[in-house]
This record gives structure tokens, C-alpha cells and sequence, in this order.
């Protein structure tokens, strides 16, 4: 087991390219993503629905070395601040197999 | 008989089912329609509607009444997003002013289709490169939304660190004109073309004869969703929820205008009418979330399909309509 | 004759792939109908069966045979939940026996379409104003299931910290009226009235024709459902299952002779006896869920799609029919 | 960053607007929604069918601040105790933005 | 006469729709169709031909012809695995040339489709049992590749902590045969043998009339998805994408030899020859995913969609076509 | 409230009936299922098409007591060599109802 930081990213669909590719330039090495995510925050409900994806978010699931964790999560404020969404940070071990 | 035309209008299945759906939220039922069947839904009649538009154009050819119909169009959606953005700009700001517009400026879709279905109603001919002429006006509208907003100081708004935002035109461009809706839009289109009315009679089981039935759910949707929104534009006041009533006549006025000056037959009047006088909740939204962020989709994407939507289907049409039939018979 | 149209049944296509579905699951392969199509095919269906009967409606407008038969339909989703509520009470519990009385009281919309195309297959004709009475028949018998689950004590039950739940009337009433099941059907049996043949002409191509088709579909996907409900049924005991196996006989047979007494017409009968016979497993356990949460699901749904619905689909809607001629007879 | 607890509650379809009831009255300003969960617990397998929602799950994440997570927590326990579920809190560090 | 009818393919709307969907993906569009859409498309594909299939067969009945058809196919399906494995075991390691054996001694439904209408568009008949021989051919190609990968050492692979894992017939078999897409197929010819005509009559306007307008969504995903799986072919070398191209016109051209040897009607002939040429996407992945996991999807499902698949349709099928009919004329 | 660890598991959906067997067999009472969960790693990426799910992975998430947890995580590393995949393990409180 590794201890790494398990790095939880929400944000508006439309910006899933965005944060892949800050994740790839912070080395990190996969991710996983949970699509068509609903939610409320400060820029009103995205309640997913399907016309147009401009009320849908995406989940992204990070596991980052430590470190490389909080430059990966400094990159993101410019994200956060233009657009919205959240990020969480938990520490956590990784099943090294 | 305008009177009879109104109501063939309210009283016909896709509209009632938009009312169904309306009133499914406010009864704050709890029927939905699923995420991915909307989307299967609006491809399909993204699909359907150009393929119909390409063969249509594939048997009359590029006339100049083709040629003055798509011309309309595009300089119809690049100046309606002008005046609209000068109009609001100082009650919304510049980004949501912006963002406003790019909808304004672009189209609906399902009014167009519901436009055509009211000519079918009634007998009068309108010609299959209207069809292109809606797929070419989406693009422009979001260029326009864009570029004003940057050259307007969206750029410049709190938000920023004080550097402004270059607009980065290369991004911008692709998303306006590689949008996934306006893509399958003029794809389809194309295809229509290229196979012609014997290709589309094989594949017309699927994608013309089932279509006004698929448009019944999608209304339904739609009306589930509008619904939904309307409640986001209360924060917004009754000088937006205005715009949203009064823009649609006077856009469409314009399009009737430009039109008949053009020398269009009626039928492709009233649809350069409704495309000039309809707004965006499909593409537009899913491109400016992405070139235009600052500009808020809680308000033009209600404006849009809760209040111009429900106006033009059910009151806007058969006025466009007289006001055609008034204008052909002034003129003859 | 009787037993061709057994053998009718059996082998129609629907049936069959019913019967695929469940050969699927106990196989262990991995088909499977990912959910939201399920929630397609589900709306479909509803849409489509509003629609046709509304249309018949408005041919026939409201005579004392509709009336009788609205009026028989939601008499038997009043009185099915209160006997069988009081049969299953002490075995099952307060909750569990409310759920199963709401389940049975309520109806099957896909066992009724295969009863209507039963009567087709032979040439007996039905009235369009039982799919109202089908429509009718689901909120009465949720808010039977709920009343007595509170009246009998579900609210005293050990989980509760003292003090009695009291019933919420409001959002009882409002989940037994606004479901999204029952609106839909109601919405669309309204809708239909409104549109009337011609306007049922215009979307026919998308809400009748491929119906049975899609029932197909529809079926599948029931197969693999109640495959795998099935299971949970084991740790209910071999009452439970009988009971699921004899009560749709006896309901169908109340509902036949209330019908006869009525003087409706045999096609009537037969869809009066099987709206009576059959259990839900779409609009109930979505309304149960929310206002009677201590009924166990994998009770009632499994009884009900599992047991009860092949048992009317493959021997109950032959039997009662011959019941159903043999009373004509008799009477004659 | 902000340290917050992150709140994971998993209950059936039928309870989201309860839950988002709750979230709002403990007046945390967000909440993520992941729609259409399966899952196994003590009332049995929720294997998510499409024929009504009875089976199906919703999972919500919900980064609170410290001074309301356990309120709002305990505000959910009669709701669990009724129709089932599952809640876990982890501590976590919210970007801010 | 050839050249027009390369031409018919390559134009027809289907092929189209393909070449719209990889087009959108190089210009990187954000089309997209959603996943449970694509399974809806794939799901209604299969049960469309299996009926369609199935009720030919009830009408031709179990002749000497349907016989050697369904054995030839079979036959290929055992042999094709064989040569494929030995010839790329060296280049790619015993797991990835067991995984691309499976998917090319598979078969691709859409690339059947494809042929047959073809077939139709110039009035050639051929066999419904054809179908059937595809059905026939996904397990035998999936039992193959996994027995292959286990005698030649996939099991002692580096990944194994010494003791080599043990060929699991059981679990395998029944991957190979209740395999979900491979089941409905099956399935779905048996109810269309059981239902005949007339039962196939009633659910024409969906499992049959639509059929080309949902094959041209279904290809646009394909499109879409085969352009997106390309890149990864990047990694793996010319030799291999030259594998791609080469082994559609030698599995063909067996396939021909031997139908041409059995007597087999140029048609069936043809059918044959796609089928042996062609490669699994669907199925196959499915099943060694399960069974066989150290073979890398990413070679051979981009191989198999992405390369093999358009020179099939593109250019194989009218190919394939000449070489039946210089048969023919060669050996009359 | 009760200590449990919350322990992650990315794998690829031909393995989920697998990962739900180990779950019953480590006598853990219950699991969640996030389907359709899409991703990037080490064997590429996984974009979860609908033609086959050869390309989508499901994402448990489990609340393990404290004493199988260890033994259970140690269960998955097979499943995970052979086939890729993550597992995240972190503390977390459980509310018990
Ligand atoms: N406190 C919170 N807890 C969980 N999710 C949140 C929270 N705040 C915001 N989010 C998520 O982040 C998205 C964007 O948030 P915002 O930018 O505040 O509108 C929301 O739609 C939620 O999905
Ligand atoms: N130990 C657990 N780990 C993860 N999820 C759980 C656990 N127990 C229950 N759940 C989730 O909570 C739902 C309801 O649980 P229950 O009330 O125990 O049936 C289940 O369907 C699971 O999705
Ligand atoms: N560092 C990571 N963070 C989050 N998810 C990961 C990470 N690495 C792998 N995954 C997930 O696990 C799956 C399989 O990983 P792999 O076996 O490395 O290809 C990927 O598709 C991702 O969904
Ligand atoms: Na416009
Ligand atoms: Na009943
Ligand atoms: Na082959």
C-alpha cells in the first residue's frame, strides 16, 4: 500500500477535456470519471438533463502521488474559479499491485 | 379561418404533449425522461430534419431563390445578435447580454419543425434549403456572442486576475462550427444530398414516417425541462421575461421583411420568420458553456425554451403567418 | 378452438421473448436492457396506449356501457386491496400484506395490451374506454394499500421510536394521483381524446404501428426482471407464491361476473377480468416506495411481475375467456 | 484550503428530494448527486432495473463545514432507519476558490 | 457494372453515416451518442436479423443447401482462429494473436447487413439461413482463441506467480455461448422460426421496416467510435494494421472456394465470404474480457472496427462480388 | 458513528460479479455500484463505449469493519494484476441507524 491523496474533482461537463489534460501535464498517471453527475452549488442546480450538456457535471476520482498532489491541485483554481465546481482532498492509501 | 389556424396549432399532438409536460412539473409530477433517451431523441431529429432538407435541395438545385433564402438567414443571424446585445448590455452585463444574443441570433429547431408542419396543414409549399438555411445560422450567432462579449470587456470582469482574456478565435471558430448538434445537422444534410430521394425513400420508414410521433415525446421532454427552468428566471425580472415575448415578433418581423423584399414564396417567409424569431437550447448553450463560461445558462437557456419557445409555437406563428398573408395581398 | 387460442398466446412473439428473458437470466448470460432504455419502452408503451384508447373514446363518447365499465373497474381496485389485505395480515404483516393488497389491487398495462391483441387475433371487439378504466384503476388502489397499512398499525411498528406515524394524507394522495406512471397514461388517454382519428393518423406511424414490435423489446426485458426477482421469493415461502398463483383466478373471476351483471360486452369482460387479475410492477412500487417505505419490494414486485404476469399472460386471459363464453352461453 | 467533512449517503431513488431537503436545511450550500447506484445491504440487492425506481439507489456527496456536518448527520438517521442506507464521513479539504 | 456498384455502397446512406461519425471525430466534434443508446441500437440490430433470419428459415426449411451453409461457416470459424494465431504468435505474443484469432474468426453483423443489401439492391437472392451460420460462428472463434492462448502459454505469461493457471472449460463455454449479444441472436432466429410469417407480419413495422433508418445511427456510433479506437493502433505498428487489410480478402477468399465447392447459390456465396472476412467488435470483446484478459482489447477491437471493418464495406464486399461472379462464368 | 474503512474499487465491468463474490466472501454485509464509470490508466484508456463493455469499468465503494478490511483489500490484488484496476482504502465514521 502507497500513500497517496484521493482527489475528488467536480466540475461542469464542458470543462472534462480541461481538467484531463491538467492532469495528464501534472503527470499523474489515470483517472477515473463518473459522467452525468447532478448537482448544487453556488451556480444553481445542474440537474443533468439532456438537451444540452450545460446543465451536467462530471466527477473525476484522482489518485495522486504526494508529491505531485498539490501543484496538480493549485492548477485547478484557475478551472474552479472561471466555471465553477469543487475539489476535495483525502488521504488514502493505494493497493500497489 | 386565422382563428381555425391558431387553434390547429394548440390542439395538435406535439403541442399538447409540451403542455403535458409542463404541467407534469408544476404538478410537480414525478415522470422524467431519462438523460440519454433526450439525447437519442434530439439526434434523431437533428438527423431526420436534415436528411429531409437534403434531398429537398437535391431535387430543386441551388437557384437564386435557394441562394437569397440562405443568404437571409446568415445575415439574419449575425445582426439579430447586435441589437440584442446592445439592448440588454447594460441591465445583464456584457457577458450574460452576450450570451443572450448568441441564443437569439441562432435557432430552434423544433419551431422550425412545427412551422413546416403548419404549412403542411395548409397546403403551401416551402422549399427544403430553409433546412440549410437553419443549419447555417447557428454557427454565425455564437461567433457573433463571442466576439462581442471579448470586444465588449467580458474579458475584463472581476473575475480575472487583471490580465484580460485574449478571445482565442481558433477554439471558438471550431466549437461554433464542429458543435455536435450543427455537425449532425449539416452532415445529415450532405447526406441528404448525396442519395437523393431514392436512398432516402429506404431509410424513410425510420426517419420520416415515425417523426411526428417522436416529436410528441421530445415536446414532452422539452416541456418537463421548461418548466423546470422557469423557476431560475424569477431572480431575473420582468424586463428579461419581456424580452423573451417581445424579441420573437420583432426578430421574426424582420425575417418576414427581408423575406418579402427578397421575393421568398410565403411558406419560406413564415420559416425564415420563425428562424429569425426562435432561440437556441441546444447548441448554443453546449458552446458558450464552453467559449463563453462567464455568460449564465440559468438565464438564456429558460428565456430561451420557458418563454420564446411556448410564445412563437403557440401565438407566434399564426401571427406571422396573417402578417404574411396581410403583406401579399397589400402588395398584389 | 380453445385450446388454439391457448397455443396463440403461447407462441406470439411477445411471449416468446418474454420467455427469452427468462431463459437468459436462469442461463446466466449477461444480456441485459441498460435502464434507461427500459424507462424508454416503459413511457413508449403508456404513451402509446393513452393515445389509442383517448382516440376510441372520442369515437364512441360517454355511453352507460362506459360508464359501467369505468365505474366496474374502479369498484375491483377499491374492494381487491381490502380482501386481500386481511387475507395475507397475519402472515405477512401489516406492512408487506398493504403492499401486496396495493400491488394487486392496481393494474398490468402489458397484460391488458396482450388481452386486447388476444380478443384481436379473433375478431372481438372492446371498448377504447378501458384503458381509461385501466388508467383509473391505479391511484384508488395505492391509496387502499396505504390507508389500511396506517389504519391496521404499520405506523406502531417496532422500528418507530414510540410515537405513531401519523398519515400524510397530501403527499399520499398526490403520489397516488401525480405518479409518473399514471399521469403519463392519463395525459396521453387525454391527449388522445383531444387529437382525435386525424390527428392519431399524423403520429400512428411512431405510437401504433410499431407497437407490437416494441412490446417485443419491452417483454425481453421483463423476462430478465422477473428471472431475477424470482430469487428473492425463495425466503417468502410457498403461501406467498400461491397466493400470487391463485389470487389473479379469483379476481378475474369477481371481475367477470361483475362485468356480466353489468351487460358488458365479452370483449369487456375479458378486459375487465384481466385489469382485476392482474398485479402492477411499474406505477405501485414507485408510489409505495415513497409513502408506505416499510412494505418490503422484494415481496411484492416479485410476486407480481414473476408469478402473476405469466400466469394471466400464458394460462389466466385463455381460462378466462372460456369462462367469459361459457356465461354467455349459460345466459343465452 | 478549507478542512471539511466530506459526507457519502447512499439511500433509494425515492428519498433524493428528502435528502436534499435535509442538505439545505442545515444550510450547506452544495451537494453533488450521482444518480442510478446499485447495490447490496441488509434490505436486499438494488440492482437498478428500469422498470420502476424501487430498485435503484442515489449516492450523494457532500462537503460540509465542520460547525454543521455532525447536525446535519444526525438529521439523517431517522431517514436511514426508514428505508435503509448508508452514510460515511471522512475528513477532507475542500479547494477554495 | 462492378464500378456502379461499388460505387451503390460506398454512397448509400448507411456507409454515409459511417464516414459521418469518423469525420467527426478527426475534426474532434463533440457529437457524441450516449452509451445506453448505442446498446438500444446494437440490441435492436440483433434481434432484427435473428428474426428475420429465423422466419427464412421456416420457409426454406432444412435443406441440404441451409446444411452446408451453416457447416461451412462453422468450419471457418474453427480455422480461420488457427492460421491467424500461428502467423501473428511471434510478432504479438501468444495473448494478443489468441485475442485477434477470436475476433477474426468471428464474425461483424453490420458487415452481414451491409452484404445483404447488396445483395438486394441487384436482385440477387440468398439464404435466411445464412443468419443462422452467423450466429453459429461467434463461439466456436471466441472457444478457439482461448484454447489456443492456453496451449501455447498464455498461462505461464510473466504476470503468474509460477503455477500456470488451468484452461477453465466451464465458465469458458458458457461465455462462448450465453455471451449476451451471441444469446439474443440465437434467441431471436429461434422465436422468428417458431412465429413463421404471419407473426413476423405483425412486428414488421418495427423489427423490419425501420431496419436501414436505426443501421444508419448505429454506423455514425461506429464511425464515431472507430475513428476514436484508431489511435491506439498507433503503438502497435504498420505490420499489424497491414494484418487488417490483408486478412479480410484471404478469409474471403477461402470462404469463397469453399462455398463455390459445396454448391452453395452465388448469394449465399457471398454472405459466406463476409463473414468469414470480416472480425468481431461486439460479441468477441465481450467474451475475452472475461476469458481471456491478458490480450489487449485496444489491438485487436480497432483492428477489427477500424480497419477491417470499412475495407469490408468499402471496398471487400464488390470485390468479393467479382471474384463469385468469375467463378461462376469460369466455371459454367 | 463507527470506524470503518472505505475502501475503493475501480475495476472493469467484465470483473464486477467477481469483485461482488470476494465482497460476500470477506463477509462484508453489503456494497455500492457506480456502472458505466469511465477511465484512464496504465492499460489505456476506457472510455466506456456501448458497443461492448469491454471499455467501461464499474467503481465500487465498500465500508469494511476495520477487522476484514486488511484481509479483504489483500483478496482484490489477484483481480487486480490480472485485469488492472485501483483500489483506494481511507478511515472513515459510519452512522450507524
Ligand atoms: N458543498 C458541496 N458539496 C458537494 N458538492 C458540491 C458542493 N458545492 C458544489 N458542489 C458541486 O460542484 C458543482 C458546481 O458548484 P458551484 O460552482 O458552487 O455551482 C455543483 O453543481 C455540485 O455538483
Ligand atoms: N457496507 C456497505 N458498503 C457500501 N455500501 C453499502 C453498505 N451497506 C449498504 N450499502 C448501500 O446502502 C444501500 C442500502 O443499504 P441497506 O439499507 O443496508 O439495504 C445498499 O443498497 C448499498 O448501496
Ligand atoms: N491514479 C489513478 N487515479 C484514479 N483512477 C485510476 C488511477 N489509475 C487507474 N485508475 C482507474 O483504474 C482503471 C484501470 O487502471 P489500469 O489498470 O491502470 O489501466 C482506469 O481505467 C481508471 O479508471
Ligand atoms: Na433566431
Ligand atoms: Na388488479
Ligand atoms: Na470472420
Amino acid at each position: 500500500m502507497e500513500d497517496v491523496m484521493r482527489i475528488e474533482i467536480v466540475v461542469e461537463s464542458a470543462q472534462q477535456k480541461n481538467v484531463e489534460r491538467l492532469i495528464e501535464e501534472a503527470g499523474i498517471k489515470g483517472h477515473t470519471i463518473l459522467r452525468d453527475v447532478a448537482g448544487r452549488g453556488q451556480r444553481g442546480n445542474r440537474d443533468g438533463d439532456g438537451l444540452t450538456n450545460a446543465f451536467s457535471n462530471v466527477c473525476f476520482v484522482v489518485a495522486a502521488p504526494l508529491d505531485v498532489a498539490d501543484s496538480f491541485v493549485e492548477s485547478l483554481r484557475p478551472v474552479l474559479k472561471k466555471t465553477g465546481g469543487m475539489c476535495l482532498v483525502t488521504e488514502a492509501r493505494w493497493l500497489k499491485h | 379561418m386565422e382563428f381555425a389556424s391558431v387553434f390547429s396549432n394548440l390542439l395538435s399532438a406535439p403541442v399538447l404533449f409540451f403542455a403535458l409536460g409542463l404541467l407534469a412539473c408544476f404538478a410537480r409530477s414525478d415522470l422524467e425522461i431519462p438523460q440519454p433517451v433526450s439525447k437519442l431523441l434530439s439526434l434523431y431529429l437533428l438527423m431526420s430534419i436534415g436528411l429531409k432538407g437534403g434531398v429537398a435541395l437535391s431535387k430543386t438545385g441551388f437557384s437564386i431563390e435557394v441562394v437569397s433564402g440562405l443568404g437571409a438567414g446568415v445575415l439574419l443571424s449575425f445582426i439579430v445578435p447586435v441589437w440584442t446585445f446592445f439592448l440588454l448590455k447594460s441591465r445583464l452585463g456584457v457577458s450574460d447580454a452576450a450570451g443572450v444574443a448568441a441564443t437569439y441570433g441562432s435557432i430552434s429547431a423544433v419551431t422550425f419543425i412545427i412551422a413546416t408542419s403548419f404549412l403542411e396543414r395548409q397546403g403551401i409549399p416551402y422549399g427544403g434549403h430553409m433546412v440549410a438555411a437553419m443549419a447555417l445560422m447557428e454557427s454565425p450567432a455564437i461567433i457573433m456572442g463571442i466576439f462581442l462579449a471579448h470586444r465588449f470587456g467580458s474579458g475584463l470582469d472581476e473575475n480575472d486576475d487583471g490580465e484580460a482574456d485574449a478571445l482565442a478565435w481558433g477554439p471558438m471558430l471550431h466549437e461554433a462550427a464542429f458543435n455536435g448538434a450543427v455537425f449532425l445537422l449539416l452532415g445529415s444534410l450532405l447526406i441528404g444530398l448525396l442519395i437523393g430521394p431514392d436512398g432516402f425513400e429506404e431509410i424513410a420508414p425510420f426517419v420520416k414516417k415515425p417523426f411526428k410521433g417522436v416529436l410528441c415525446l421530445f415536446l414532452l421532454d422539452m416541456g418537463l425541462l421548461a418548466a423546470k427552468r422557469l423557476g431560475d428566471l424569477r431572480r431575473s425580472g420582468a424586463m428579461t421575461i419581456g424580452f423573451g415575448l417581445i424579441a420573437p415578433p420583432i426578430h421574426a418581423g424582420i425575417g418576414i421583411l427581408l423575406g418579402w423584399w427578397l421575393g421568398l414564396s410565403p411558406g419560406d417567409q413564415l420559416l425564415l420568420a420563425v428562424l429569425s424569431g426562435s432561440a437556441s437550447y441546444i447548441a448554443v448553450p453546449a458552446a458558450l458553456r464552453l467559449s463563453l463560461p462567464d455568460a449564465n445558462p440559468s438565464l438564456y437557456v429558460p428565456l430561451s425554451l420557458g418563454i420564446t419557445f411556448p410564445f412563437n409555437v403557440i401565438i407566434g406563428i399564426p401571427i406571422y403567418w396573417s402578417a404574411i398573408r396581410f403583406l401579399e395581398v397589400a402588395g398584389s
